[in-house]
């Protein structure tokens, strides 16, 4: 096996690009996954019946089936019908960009979704009885309790499912996409040089999950500050004079 | 403060769990500034009572007024009564102050966002009034440094003690507290105590349930007893602890001495 | 062995496609038949995916490629042809009647698909890639979609496939727009590097074009001579 | 099942990801022990390769490691064997491919879900199988590895469904899976919507059973909570 | 029983872990048929020591012989002893059985499948002999209805009992018992005592680590008190519990009644 080192840096720009557009499609369908796991979420801790059954089916389907067939539904599938391609949703669904947006969001929010749901769950009752008790209504509860301890604590697996999002982006390559697997793909497709492309590839998309990682840490560090706080006295403890036993508080 | 205005009160509360009756027809009257501590065996009802009054729990049956003002109460799905009105619930909530025995601070706030967060986000009260307010409480509780701290680097008594002033803040005209010490090492229940007794002395009205007999003989003006869901006997303390009338508080005395 | 593999795709019409018994049928398909008949070989014909058909037949997967596989400087590199069994020239489609000029200026700024890996994308990447948006397929079949979709305003094809497909159902409402770009593209057999595979199959090729066994294969397919 | 006459294909794509899946899980676990092995040895190579395996497998898309090991898992291997002095073609099938892609990936989170499951298990249940005189690997294999699957097990099902689902990437490569085939049928019936949505609902089937399968199997790992037999 | 023949013999053990010296030579020999408990503070060593005798725990230094023969042992990599012969140490810790404190009863296998897994897999006994045995020794132990049970199905008594009967199944030349009723609640401990008077009434060879000071007392040919590591007094019962020479072995004597 012998290896062209020298095409890895002469197509670099182009993986690099990729890899902006890799970037950009974990972000975007990450944000609107999130804006709708919220409230499935909400609705698969509700204690109503139906409420709960909803996202479950919605739920099932997307965590059931492989995200390749996901996307070549929104992609392909909805395509064979006319009324789609002359309805006002053409123009989004028209672009293989979105298409890939659509399948993506639909999936990570069914997967955070669940993640959401159990962390609601964890919260200790009393939590949700103490803001019951000071008399917060419903909608007050849940934005300034229930939804910032959940995401609090959803937040480390929230990283995991995020760095499954950038490994299944990879499959934005199959509908025409140039993100970094896409543009792998099309650079070795003509070089014949799979094996160093790939590797390339590879690397660059190893650093991406350390990036990703790393901000998810930083996150936690600020979100949950509560866990990592460090006792430290007012400054007035700190300033040798007030601490002064003389001196009267 | 006129000694014989009503501040809350309970008519004929009933509640059961599926089969299992636990308050069976409890009323209820504390007027301004009454101290009223709720003895009474595990599992004769206190905490279910106290949870009724503020609707932590449905009653089954009975009527609940927070000074004059009559709960709307209509009946539930599965039978237990729930409020008619929602907003009016939410008001009378903020009207009794609830202190847990398991704290139940909120871990993601620092000590001063737990008190001022009903006040602002409830009340409405100006962030910069209700932060002068809460350093008031702190203060009055002892805990005036640790304003900026998490509730998970406090000790169980200081839990307690923040628990109190969260509640205070919203300028209750009741408080309730459920066994505020009994999740606390004995070393600690003595800070907490040691704050309860001053609200007393302030004249606030509270009722407690509680298993410090001592802290119920000094500090109470009425003692309930709570006896299978029903009150066995109540009266001032010297009476309660000194001659009761009742077999059973007897003997529950002088179990608990 | 004496036995030779031989690599199609299976998804190029009327070339090499699979029918709804799964078996591969189609222009290579009966050739490959036809000169291993010739060359009196056991032959066994498999599908694979067109982005990776040269890589398998350097990991040795299969023995040669009979997949409509235009011979070029850049696969000579890597693999060597046997000489021309066809020859190609590309065309635009478009919609019938979409008036879209087939030059530099008329497309530019319009959507211009391809199979990836093939003359056509090259071609479109080398000579319009700055004017147009050029989008690659896996499959020419999904290429065929997008168009029908609308999400192409032309496809750059070979030409014959095109032609095939143009006289379906589905093609009913496209055609052919333009002049053939004819970049001297010929369809040869690949093989390995130094393989002497490649030297008997182009002794085969001219033996069946010579005996009318060729011409015989060409009818079935176009009324024209693609050789 | 007809579907235009092309639901056999369908079928015989449903049966591949059926033998693709069990034979990726079934190679997967091996390297998953191993690797779980490794990672818990005192030897500091073992361990550091573990790691280096996991972290690099996890860290790939699978649709990559696809692509990477089928087009490169033969020059590899032959590059291997270049050293040991054999020269001749190492044959590495679609199918061989594809398992080995999905199990070297299934292997790198059972790894894991098999660490976890050897930490779990309490130290006195080695002593005690050594202190009756038991060797080291037959009180692994009697006494500890049957413990294993039991807490292993949960973690492992929810492996095999993401390997279920992951057989779809397969089809990229050119194997006649359930997803390669619709894309056949597609291409001559140019419906694939339709055709799409019956390879979802035959995930959605693989994976319902994929579940009863790992709670029966979780009964089975855990004799005690059967119930008492006497 | 030949009462002169020795069964175990420990020679100047040693053992630490990292900076923390445990053991600090210790010398022992227990004959056919002896009864010796191991009394000593928490932290002296007790454990540690028992651990050392199979090897559960790599001594620093010392010897140990079993019946005559002697377990060859070699420096490893982290300065400690270790076996020299894999094999030899195998069948030698198959004549020596060990009673843990919190059973470690395979929780996969029946009580029956608990039992005959030893004998089987290392004795090579044929199956149908084993079973026989262990029926025997579950009648013994009192347990031969729970036979088919699972470990997590029995009390803490019935699991120690079956503990027993495992390590008897092996029908080791000694048997060492680590605090083997510590873990239960006081009213099983009685079970398990009886079955290891039994036990010693049979003439056993044991070394026991208990805490049971009126076990230790009754039962005992040899009592041995440990401190800080090294043998700090050794004698019968009698003169042990009577009148012990060391300060040290008073104090714990008088704190221990
Ligand atoms: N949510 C519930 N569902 C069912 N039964 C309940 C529930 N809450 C309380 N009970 C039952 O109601 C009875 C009274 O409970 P409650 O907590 O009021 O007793 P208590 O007087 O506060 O006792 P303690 O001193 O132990 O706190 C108990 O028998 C309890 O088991
Ligand atoms: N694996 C270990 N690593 C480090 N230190 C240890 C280890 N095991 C025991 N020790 C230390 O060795 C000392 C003796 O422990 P050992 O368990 O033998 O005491 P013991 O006499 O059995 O006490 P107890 O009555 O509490 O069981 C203790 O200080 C203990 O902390
Ligand atoms: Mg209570
Ligand atoms: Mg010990």
């Amino acid at each position: 096996m012998s290896w062209e080192w020298g095409v890895i840096w002469q197509y670099l720009p182009r993986l690099l690009e990729g890899a902006w557009l890799t970037l950009e499609l974990v972000l975007v369908s990450g944000l609107i996954g999130i804006a709708l796991a919220i409230p499935l979420a909400l609705m698969r801790a509700s204690d109503n019946y139906w409420v709960k059954a909803l996202p479950f089916l919605y739920i099932y389907f997307f965590r059931g089936t492989p995200l390749l067939v996901q996307i070549f539904l929104v992609y392909y599938g909805a395509s064979q019908f006319d009324i789609i391609r002359e309805s006002i949703l053409w123009p989004v669904l028209k672009e293989a960009y979105w298409c890939a947006i659509i399948a993506f969001s639909l999936n990570t929010a069914a997967y955070s979704a669940e993640l959401f749901r159990s962390a609601i769950q964890a919260i200790p009752v009393g939590e949700l009885e103490a803001a019951e008790a000071v008399g917060m209504n419903r909608s007050l509860q849940i934005r300034r309790i229930v939804l910032p301890r959940a995401f609090g604590i959803a937040l480390p697996a929230y990283g995991n499912e995020v760095i499954l999002m950038l490994k299944g982006s990879a499959l934005a390559s199959t509908i025409t996409l140039l993100d970094l697997t896409g543009a792998a793909r099309t650079i070795s497709a003509r070089s014949y040089t799979n094996m160093e492309m790939y590797l390339a590839a590879g690397v660059i998309y190893l650093a991406i999950s350390a990036l990703i990682i790393g901000l998810f840490r930083f996150m936690e560090y600020r979100f949950n500050r509560y866990q990592y706080y460090n006792h430290v006295d007012t400054p007035k403890d700190l300033d040798p004079q007030l601490r002064d036993p003389h001196i009267d508080r | 403060m006129a000694s014989a205005q009503t501040a809350l009160e309970l008519k004929d509360i009933h509640k059961s769990f599926g089969d299992l009756k636990v308050l069976k027809g409890v009323s209820l009257t504390a007027n301004d500034g009454d101290v009223i501590s709720i003895l009474g065996s595990s599992g004769s009802g206190k905490s279910t009572l106290l949870r009724c009054i503020n609707l932590l729990e449905n009653p089954s049956q009975g009527q609940i007024l927070v000074g004059q003002e009559e709960l709307q109460l209509k009946p539930g799905k599965d039978g237990n009564l729930i409020a008619a009105n929602r907003k009016q619930l939410e008001q009378m909530r903020s009207r009794i102050g609830f202190v847990f025995q398991s704290f139940n601070l909120w871990p993601h706030k620092t000590i001063l966002e737990n008190i001022i967060e009903a006040p602002v986000q409830v009340l409405k009260q100006p962030k910069a009034e209700a932060i002068a307010r809460a350093e008031q409480l702190l203060e009055k509780v002892g805990l005036a440094d640790k304003r900026n701290a998490y509730p998970d680097n406090l000790s169980g008594g200081q839990k307690q003690r923040v628990a109190i002033a969260r509640t205070l803040a919203m300028d209750p005209q009741v408080l309730l507290f459920d066994e505020p010490t009994s999740a606390l090492d004995p070393e600690l229940v003595n800070e907490v105590l040691a704050v309860m007794k001053g609200l007393a002395d302030e004249g606030r009205t509270m009722l407690i349930v509680t298993h410090e007999m001592r802290f119920a003989r000094d500090v109470s003006s009425q003692v309930v007893f709570l006896h299978e869901g029903q009150i066995e006997e109540m009266g001032p303390p010297e009476q309660m602890f000194n001659n009761p009338k009742s077999q059973r508080v007897q003997d529950f005395m002088s179990s608990h001495r | 062995g004496d036995k030779i593999r031989i690599a199609t795709e299976g998804a190029y019409a009327p070339f090499n496609m699979v029918d709804s018994n799964g078996e591969l049928i189609g222009f290579d398909v009966e050739i490959a038949k036809a000169l291993c008949a010739e060359m009196k070989a056991d032959c066994e014909i498999v599908a694979q995916d067109w982005d990776g058909i040269i890589p398998g037949l350097r990991a040795r997967k299969y023995d040669a490629i009979i997949a409509s596989m235009s011979i070029t400087e850049e696969r000579l590199r890597v693999v060597d042809f046997s000489e021309k069994y066809y020859s190609n020239v590309l065309a635009y489609v478009t919609k019938d009647g979409s008036n879209i000029e087939v030059t530099k200026a008329g497309l530019k700024g319009k959507t211009v698909g391809a199979q990836r890996a093939t003359i056509a994308g090259q071609f479109l990447e080398d000579n319009l890639g700055d004017v147009v948006d050029v989008k690659l397929y896996d499959t020419q079949d999904n290429a065929y979609l997008d168009l029908q979709a609308g999400r192409l305003d032309a496809l750059l094809s070979d030409k014959f496939p095109a032609f095939d497909w143009l006289r379906t159902e589905e093609g009913a409402g496209y055609a052919f727009t333009g002049e053939d770009i004819d970049i001297n593209d010929e369809i040869g057999i690949a093989v390995r590097k130094g393989d002497a595979l490649s030297g008997k199959f182009s002794t085969a090729i001219k033996a069946i074009v010579a005996d009318g066994t060729y011409a015989k294969i060409n009818e079935k397919y176009f009324p024209f001579s693609i050789y | 099942m007809d579907l235009q006459g092309f639901g056999h294909l369908l079928i015989s794509g449903t049966w591949i990801t059926i033998q693709l899946a069990i034979a990726s899980l079934l190679v997967g676990l091996v390297f998953g022990l191993m690797g779980a092995a490794a990672k818990l040895s005192d030897n500091r190579i073992a361990r550091w390769l573990a790691t280096g395996y996991t972290t690099l497998v996890r860290g790939l898309p699978e649709l990559l490691l696809v692509l990477a090991i089928y087009f490169g898992g033969a020059q590899i291997l032959m590059w291997i064997a270049g050293w040991f002095g054999y020269d001749e073609f190492i044959e590495v099938g679609q199918f061989t491919a594809g398992v080995a892609a999905l199990s070297i990936a299934f292997g790198a989170y059972a790894t894991e879900v098999f660490r976890m499951a050897m930490l779990a298990i309490p130290k006195g249940q080695w002593e005690a199988g050594l202190a009756c005189g038991m060797s080291k690997p037959r009180t692994f294999f009697r006494i500890i590895l049957p413990q294993v699957w039991r807490l292993a097990i949960p973690g492992l099902g929810n492996l095999f469904q993401v390997l279920l689902k992951d057989t779809a990437l397969v089809s990229v490569v050119g194997l006649n899976d359930i997803m390669r085939q619709s894309q056949v049928a597609i291409s001559s019936t140019k419906e694939p919507f339709t055709f799409f949505m019956v390879a979802a609902l035959i995930y959605l089937l693989l994976t319902a059973a994929a579940t009863s399968f790992t709670m029966l199997m979780e009964r089975m790992s855990n004799p005690a909570a059967r119930g008492n037999r006497s």
